[in-house]
């Protein structure tokens, strides 16, 4: 096992690669899921305010 | 001669008026009126084709004034918010160049007397930069004076003005009438025009 | 009240700009200075071997240049545009691109053309040859136009943004990579022997494509930042 | 069975249309990023030059080619909205842009992480970094005019401008810096390996697929919400269940 | 309302522009990226090499770094200058220096300190060495705050002057040459061996002497500009 | 409170106005008037200390406001022909800031309650920058509203502001009046406050 992970000494390089691809994909997921969620809470927000008045 | 229908205009979300129409023919005075914000000077940017309406026409001569473009541009006159003189420049030199931009050519003695009769006598060859607010609005408006453009649009040409120059202005624009030209302006100070009726168009 | 032909236009428009420029006389020589001092700065950073300053010296007067010209572009159109000239600019009944074509070229002759002439001098500096000289103010003649030209689409559609400043090199540093390549390329073609036609010809090529294009995309950007 | 291609070019239905669509692609993509895993892990076997290290390729390759394709895409909708005036193309236009910048610096990341046990060096100046690098610097320059201009329908039409100028360009810079580069020297970097085995190009390909419908699933995300953001004070959108 | 302390106050101006920055997040970008992409044009201008690039990366960067920061000078007053703001400052019941100390700490964080951060990335790209890299960050941190202190002073000088982009590079640069010199000065000293304590402990003595004077005298520059 | 005396300014070769004096104290309204270019901007800018006169002395409280300088701010508030707010922000965090810069802190209530007042309910968290002419005015005017110095020094406030906006303006300038205050105007429109005599001063 540890020896996958080491990937004959190349461990860094490729787990640095696939690392960051995975990090790059997960983090732009929750951005633009938190993007809708901001985006239909504003939507929500000001429809209350326009009941309001 | 100007004809607008069913104008709608949005700022952002807002909605700043729809539906809007007016044909305006020779010698006809057109003073929009509405509150802080109520969109009159978007309304001027519109008939100038700076802003893309969101629905409506606006026709000059019966032609859509988005197609005419150049050909437009040469029968009409904007003033607005900002004055459009180079504080480096003396008035003589800007009205030159103002005048040059809208197509025309200008000896010095046309400018000179343009700007005498705006009441800069003595100033012409001050740098604008020195002047008060007031006088460089007169360098501004000074180029209605030269040219002969049949549509002026104005957008609160009173600002800054004191009362003398003010009646000056009303002058201008009765002549201008009375030669076969049309105003459209905006103001917040009254404007009376000898003889001749305004009409009013209120955004709300 | 006689009418202005297009060509007595464009010839106002220039000369209206040169009367400005020498108004304000200090912005005339600060590019030139800025670009002085920039490529006077290496050598303080890099260190003083001259074989070393020599290999850099055409990269270095380019990229200097380059920065050069990118600065001077924030006085190309904002001036006029904070004042309302450009308005009155967009309603005039000629053709909006003869009146900015005309801006560009007094922009060139005030901000493009001192660089030419100061190049050879700075050349000296870093100890280039005769020959490295001659080519160095060719490739700037013909490359400091195109700068001037793509310049003036970024300076338009950045118009009246704040940090206009920076964003404007942002955008149009990267599209003006290929003049300094072959810029830079040329002299160093030429110091060590090879021929330059070719990288000149080319800057040529890009020159005639930027004159007859960005004039009018320069137009339809600033009718876009005008709304 | 003809469809009407100008129903789904109005916003509101494809809202409905890509919220449908997009965890389809979502999905298929997780799928075949396993599989390409699996296959570039377990099945192909160690290259002999290079060892493990060429297994950076699989993730390296799609991010390179996906960052050039987003790119002429973005462009493609951006002058569509420009000449035509359609919304949604450039809205489009604004999703794709993030993915293509986040692409484009993957492959520069991934590439980098290669390129030091293979040259030993992080970067050399090689003609096609250089044009990758650049190209990020054009993601960056039109995301930079977009966010700087408030006004939606003209940051649209600025940015659309700028892209269409870029991608003029883009083929002027990308042979410029070639030449520039075999001016000097000889491309000291040739990339072996150009007959690949079998399971390196099944591993290869299954990962730009996973890779193109990733993106395709984030965009379809990004841009419901820009649309949602832009059409707000239209009737369809206060009518949306979701917003209540 | 309750008055406000003299450190609530810079606390507030502090707050304020960085705010203001965030409002307008593009800035912040451009200034970074216009930094990295001077970096990158030089070998695209000087060639390939690595041997040379390799010498030349720390005058490089500093001579970036000093570019992006004048660049972003532009920011720090004018704004509040043409909306009035500056004059409301200047008739501020607190100290001026003050609110001009609070100015030029914000315009730092956000212009100067990424600069910072990122200079480590551009150094792999010449291939320096990992303790090059290190002495390079410390020497920008120490560095950079000064030429923004510096280049304030410069600001408000020609502050509402057309073309006052270059011509404060052209009364700045001159300044701030110490600190290029002392600052790459330190990375080829580590490079090639020797100390770097001295060239580090003079900068922070710049440092410390920029914190003591600069903002008074911007103050003072403040204060004539508006007349 | 205020004392003037002797006063002179020039610009460039141009004498504006010498020999001027007057004194203003609690509760006294002054208007300065005159033509465009007569010197009205350039009397309030020395009255703040931005301009040095070439003769004569303005004293605040029998000292001269030069040697005072921060004391003397703090019991003044200048509003000049620029509006002093950023475009980014919104009206909210611009009146803080404002506040703040005068040396006051602020909680929401009272801001929100002063931007209510000037006619903005709604556009309280709209970035300024997309405010109409009149709207911005307004955003600017309402520093006059928190704070409690006591002399006033108003540029042509009345710039953009429509009719219901400078009634507004009579009433709190009548306010302030009242309580004690005093204030220093320039404008070209007619402003006039129920209950006192303004007192003028013509530059010519
Ligand atoms: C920061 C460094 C790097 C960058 C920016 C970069 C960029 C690119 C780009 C843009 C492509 C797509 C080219 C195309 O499809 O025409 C590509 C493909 C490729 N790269 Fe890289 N690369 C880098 C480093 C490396 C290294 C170190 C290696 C291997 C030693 C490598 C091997 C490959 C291979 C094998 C391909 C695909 C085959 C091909 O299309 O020729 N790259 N790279
Ligand atoms: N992005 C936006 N979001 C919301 N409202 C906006 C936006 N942009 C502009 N507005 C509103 O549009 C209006 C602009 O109006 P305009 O400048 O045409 O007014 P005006 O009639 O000329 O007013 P004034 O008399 O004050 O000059 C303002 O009410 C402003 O608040
Ligand atoms: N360098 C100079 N040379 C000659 N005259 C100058 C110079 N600088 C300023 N002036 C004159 O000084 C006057 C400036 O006056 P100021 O701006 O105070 O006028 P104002 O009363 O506020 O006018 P307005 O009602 O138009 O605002 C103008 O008449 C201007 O022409
Ligand atoms: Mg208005
Ligand atoms: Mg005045």
């Amino acid at each position: 096992m540890s020896d996958f992970f080491a990937m004959n000494g190349y461990g860094f390089y490729i787990w640095g690669s696939y690392g960051l691809a995975l990090l790059i994909a997960i983090v732009e997921t929750a951005m633009v899921r938190h993007k809708r969620k901001i985006t239909l809470q504003q939507l929500r927000l000001m429809r209350d305010a326009g009941e309001e008045e | 001669m100007l004809e607008i229908s069913d104008l709608a205009c949005a700022r952002g979300d807002h909605r700043l008026f729809s539906g809007l129409c007016f044909a305006l023919s020779a010698g006809e005075l057109l003073q929009v009126e509405g509150v802080n914000g109520s969109g009159k000077t978007s309304l001027l940017r519109s008939l100038c084709g700076f802003l893309i309406p969101e629905a409506g026409t606006i026709r000059w001569r019966g032609e859509d004034i988005r197609e005419m473009r150049e050909d437009y541009h040469a029968e009409m006159v904007y003033l607005g918010h900002h004055n459009a003189i180079k504080d480096e420049l003396n008035a003589l030199e800007n009205l030159h160049i103002n005048a040059g931009l809208s197509g025309c050519a200008l000896d010095d003695k046309q400018a000179i007397a343009a700007l005498r009769r705006m009441g800069l006598k003595g100033r012409e060859t001050l740098p604008v930069k020195v002047l008060s607010q007031g006088q460089r609005r007169r360098v501004a408006l000074a180029r209605l004076l030269v040219g002969n453009a049949p549509l002026w649009i104005l957008d609160e040409p009173l600002t800054a003005l004191d009362v003398g120059a003010v009646g000056l202005m009303q002058e201008l624009i009765g002549e201008h009438l009375a030669n076969g030209g049309m105003v459209i302006y905006t103001t917040h100070q009254p404007l009376e025009v000898a003889g001749v009726t305004t009409r009013r168009l209120s955004l709300s | 009240m006689k009418k202005l032909s297009l060509f007595e236009l464009l010839g106002l428009v220039i000369r209206r700009d040169l009367v400005l420029a020498m108004r304000r006389r200090a912005d005339v020589l600060t590019t030139l200075v800025f670009f002085v001092m920039v490529v006077s700065l290496f050598p303080l950073g890099v260190g003083p071997e001259p074989d070393m300053l020599r290999k850099m010296a055409p990269g270095v007067v380019w990229v200097a240049a380059l920065l050069a010209s990118m600065l001077s572009l924030g006085r190309l159109f904002s001036a006029d545009y904070l004042d309302g000239t450009l308005e009155q600019m967009l309603l005039a009944p000629q053709p909006l691109s003869l009146l900015v074509l005309g801006k560009i070229v007094s922009h060139w002759m005030v901000s493009g053309l001192p660089l030419v002439l100061m190049a050879p001098v700075l050349g000296l500096q870093f100890d280039m040859s005769a020959q490295g000289l001659w080519v160095l103010m060719a490739a700037l003649l013909l490359g400091t136009p195109i700068l001037s030209m793509i310049g003036a689409v970024g300076a338009a559609l950045t118009l009246g943004l704040r940090g206009g400043g920076v964003l404007v090199s942002l955008l149009v540093l990267p599209l003006c990579i290929p003049v300094l390549i072959f810029g830079a390329g040329a002299v160093e073609a030429v110091t060590s022997g090879m021929s330059i036609a070719s990288h000149l010809s080319l800057m040529g090529a890009m020159l005639m494509l930027a004159l007859v294009f960005t004039p009018w995309v320069t137009a339809q950007a600033l009718r876009i930042s005008m709304e | 069975m003809a469809i009407n291609w100008f129903k789904y070019s109005a916003p509101s239905t494809f809202y409905e249309l890509a919220g449908k669509l997009a965890p389809w692609f979502a999905w298929s993509s997780a799928i075949l990023f396993v599989i390409g895993f699996y296959i570039g892990f377990f099945v192909a076997p160690t290259d002999a030059t290079q060892g493990e290290a060429y297994r950076i390729m699989f993730i390296h390759v799609p991010a390179s080619i996906l960052s050039m394709f987003i790119y002429l895409i973005m462009a493609g909708y951006a002058a569509l909205g420009l000449v035509f005036n359609t919304r949604l193309s450039s809205m489009m236009a604004t999703a794709l842009a993030p993915t293509g910048a986040l692409f484009a610096f993957l492959s520069l990341w991934t590439g980098a992480l290669w390129g030091k046990p293979m040259w030993g060096a992080w970067w050399v100046w090689d003609a096609r970094l250089t044009s990758e690098l650049i190209l990020l610097f054009l993601y960056i320059g039109f995301i930079a005019l977009h966010s700087s201009i408030d006004d939606p329908r003209r940051a649209d039409r600025a940015a659309a401008l700028l892209a269409i100028v870029g991608s003029v360009n883009v083929p002027i810079i990308y042979f410029s810096v070639k030449w520039w580069n075999t001016l000097h020297q000889g491309s000291t970097i040739k990339f072996t390996g150009t007959s690949m085995h079998a399971a390196m190009q099944q591993a290869m390909w299954s990962m730009v697929v996973a890779c193109w419908l990733y993106a395709i699933a984030v965009v379809l995300t990004r841009v419901r919400s820009i649309i949602l953001e832009r059409e707000r004070g239209t009737q369809w959108v206060s009518e949306l269940e979701e917003t209540k």
